[in-house]
């Protein structure tokens, strides 16, 4: 049966995208950002996961609010990256999971979360930097990718709890699957940040550490954040942070850490990433 | 923007929320639009004819042409979509933020370096009266 | 505050609303059916709702199999009929009452449901058909609408129990609006038949009196029919009756029948329609 | 399709379940862009190079070109698809039936008149492998 074994929450600045793609990475501005990221290069690499289902949000790119979905799952064979104004970015097209897919959406629904099931899906930087962080510049993609999109810019988005309760339903669903592979899961977006309005630049990092700190410590804490703590507290984008609430619902009660890192500035965003393994 | 929500006291910051959506419409579809180029080079060519086909109101088209960042956000705009023209005129989100709050661009760039604008005094608009 | 009073069950058969279209509705075929829609269009016009919230399922029109939405709600301002095949229908232009939908969009994903805000949707005789059911010819439709679409066509659609929740969790919202108007819901498509594969044609009238005789007496039993259960006793197209209990979910355990019509053959289908009234 | 769902017992029935719709997805959306009236004229006008653009089997193909009804669902097709090619070609939803079971219009329209396809004997495989 496939296992689902370790869940990475990651932030995904596409500016952190453009300095890979510009080959900025060393430069003074960048480097100490990255520099953090290596172990958990050296992580994928070890653990080389078949399958990464990566939770993350659409920025106005494959869908506009013309339709808003609150959760959309991919289920394509392979997903484009979307051109999101600067032409797409030049990164391998993403291999989907597509029996996995159809799997975890079938059973979803089944237990009573009201999945959008998505044929066509271009990919934007929420789910290709999270791929670059973890797996720089390959000439392939080295796992299969299940997109999952959450809505988080038309608010309201989906809860805490709800995240939560959804990430608990799809590690069941990827644990009935009956094929080995082995599977993790990003959540993705966030830390603290907003983009937005005369409080453009707003960082927390108090509550950045303190919400890296309770992934392990206080899961309960995180699950009741209403949006508007999100909002006060880290920034209108900052509440991207909901989307981590599904990676972690899908892991152990007692999953411990195993790397993080959090560095701020990434453009105008606190970074952060970890690594949360089942015991 | 209702004044009624409890997210309505918190300063500099328009939340995207149903009403905000209904009042930006057609102008966030109009910044969408900029993810084609064949649709950026249309608007390239002639602006104003571009604009001509989506239904905003005259505030909207007038600080889409101004790029007035943070009047875009008063009239509807959210920040993904409005920062669709930005791309489009190649400037970065630092710059946004700098030119919504109205401050040089490297004044933004090094409060970003200096740990970004910290949360102390930031959580309420009543803070930003006594300040103000 | 607004109120919902009233709960519809009815088919949406496309042939009926051609038989409509194309003045037949006195030919032998069709005036048994018609002659039994004339007490609901009294009921209609006597009660007069401000709005309808209307359950139905898209037929292959506004969506595609390139993007499923399990629960969609209309928000916009009006919706054209679809083009199906034939050109749009020659009926009125839809009015949404977008303050209303929008504040059912946001209660609803707030109690944690998924729901898909639609901006743009045309609408097909999923939607269409039920209000000329109830509404005849006028030149305008007598009531503003909120579509609510179902995904019933890609297998699984939301559980009974899925449905009969989230309408409960219309019920609380409608009745949380600070505006002063009469709501109704109709839950539409059924009653038993099957449009493809050899077993097309299918009917099972005793499945469905008892379906219509349970929403007052026996809910419970309804809440619980298996997606299966309505394959194989309702047809592969019966099992749009799900959408019903959305209808019922917003209605009191105690609503009453007041009206009921039962007809075979619409078409394929066995066509039913039975109105309940809270107490 | 699998043979080991709860549902693969159900005779004569098509279910579009996720395998379903994975072999039928590109047959299913040719069908759908029926609905536009421009891509109907193109259709009438030249079937085969219509379909060059859907990358379809060869059987989904010819199940197209053949209106093979029930050779349709077979190969993934879904009813509310495959119907917008009935449409196109003006046959009603009966009309459907009778080609699918293989009986004439007439028969299956008497028997819908009559009640339609009863429930007895049509509820599991079983029943149908005795009587035939
Ligand atoms: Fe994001
Ligand atoms: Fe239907």
């Amino acid at each position: 049966m496939a296992k689902l074994f370790a869940g990475v929450g990651t932030s995904h600045v596409p500016g952190i995208g453009a300095a890979v793609d510009h080959k900025k990475t060393q430069t003074d501005y960048w480097k100490p950002l990255f520099d953090g990221y290596e172990p958990a290069r050296e992580w994928m690499q070890n653990e080389a996961p078949d399958v990464v289902i990566i939770v993350y949000n659409d920025h106005a790119s494959a869908f506009s609010l013309e339709l808003i979905p609150t959760f959309a799952i991919g289920v394509a064979e392979r997903f484009q990256p979307a051109d999101e104004g600067y032409g797409p970015r030049k990164v391998p097209v993403v291999e989907g999971h597509p029996e996995l897919a159809w799997h975890l959406a079938e059973s979803l629904i089944l237990d009573e979360f009201d999945m959008t099931i998505a044929n066509e899906m271009p990919v934007d930087h929420g789910l290709t930097v999270p791929l670059s962080i973890a797996c720089g510049e390959p000439d392939i993609w080295p796992c299969k990718v299940i997109p999952l999109c959450v809505n988080v810019i038309q608010y309201p988005s989906p809860t805490g709890n709800r995240c939560y309760q959804l990430g608990k339903a799809i590690r069941k669903a990827v644990e009935a699957f009956p094929a080995d592979l082995k599977v993790a899961i990003f959540g993705t977006g966030g830390m603290s940040h907003q983009l937005q309005g005369e409080r453009a630049g707003l960082v927390n990092a108090d509550f950045d550490i303190a919400f890296l700190d309770d992934l392990t410590r206080n899961v309960d804490r995180l699950v009741r954040i209403p949006h508007v703590e999100y909002l006060r507290e880290a920034g209108s984008e900052g509440a991207e942070l909901v989307m981590w609430m599904i990676m972690r619902g899908a892991l152990d009660d007692d999953a411990r850490e195993v790397y993080r890192h959090f560095h701020v500035p990434a453009s105008n965003t606190a970074a952060g990433l970890i690594i949360l393994e089942n015991p | 923007m209702r004044k009624d929500r409890e997210y309505s006291d918190i300063p500099g910051t328009y939340v995207f929320d149903p009403e905000h959506s209904r009042q930006g419409y057609h102008l966030n579809m109009f910044c969408m639009s900029l993810n084609k180029e064949a649709n950026r080079e249309q608007f390239r060519r002639d602006e104003s004819a571009y604009l001509d086909v989506f239904p905003m109101s005259p505030e909207q088209r007038d600080a889409v042409l101004q790029r007035d960042w943070i009047g875009l956000l008063r009239l509807g705009g959210n920040i993904y979509y409005t920062f669709k023209l930005a791309i489009f005129d190649g400037i970065n989100m630092q710059e946004i933020g700098a030119r919504m709050e109205g401050v040089p661009d490297e004044q933004f760039k090094a409060m970003m370096i200096n740990g970004g604008r910290p949360i102390q005094g930031n959580r309420y608009q009543k803070e930003w009266n006594r300040s103000g």
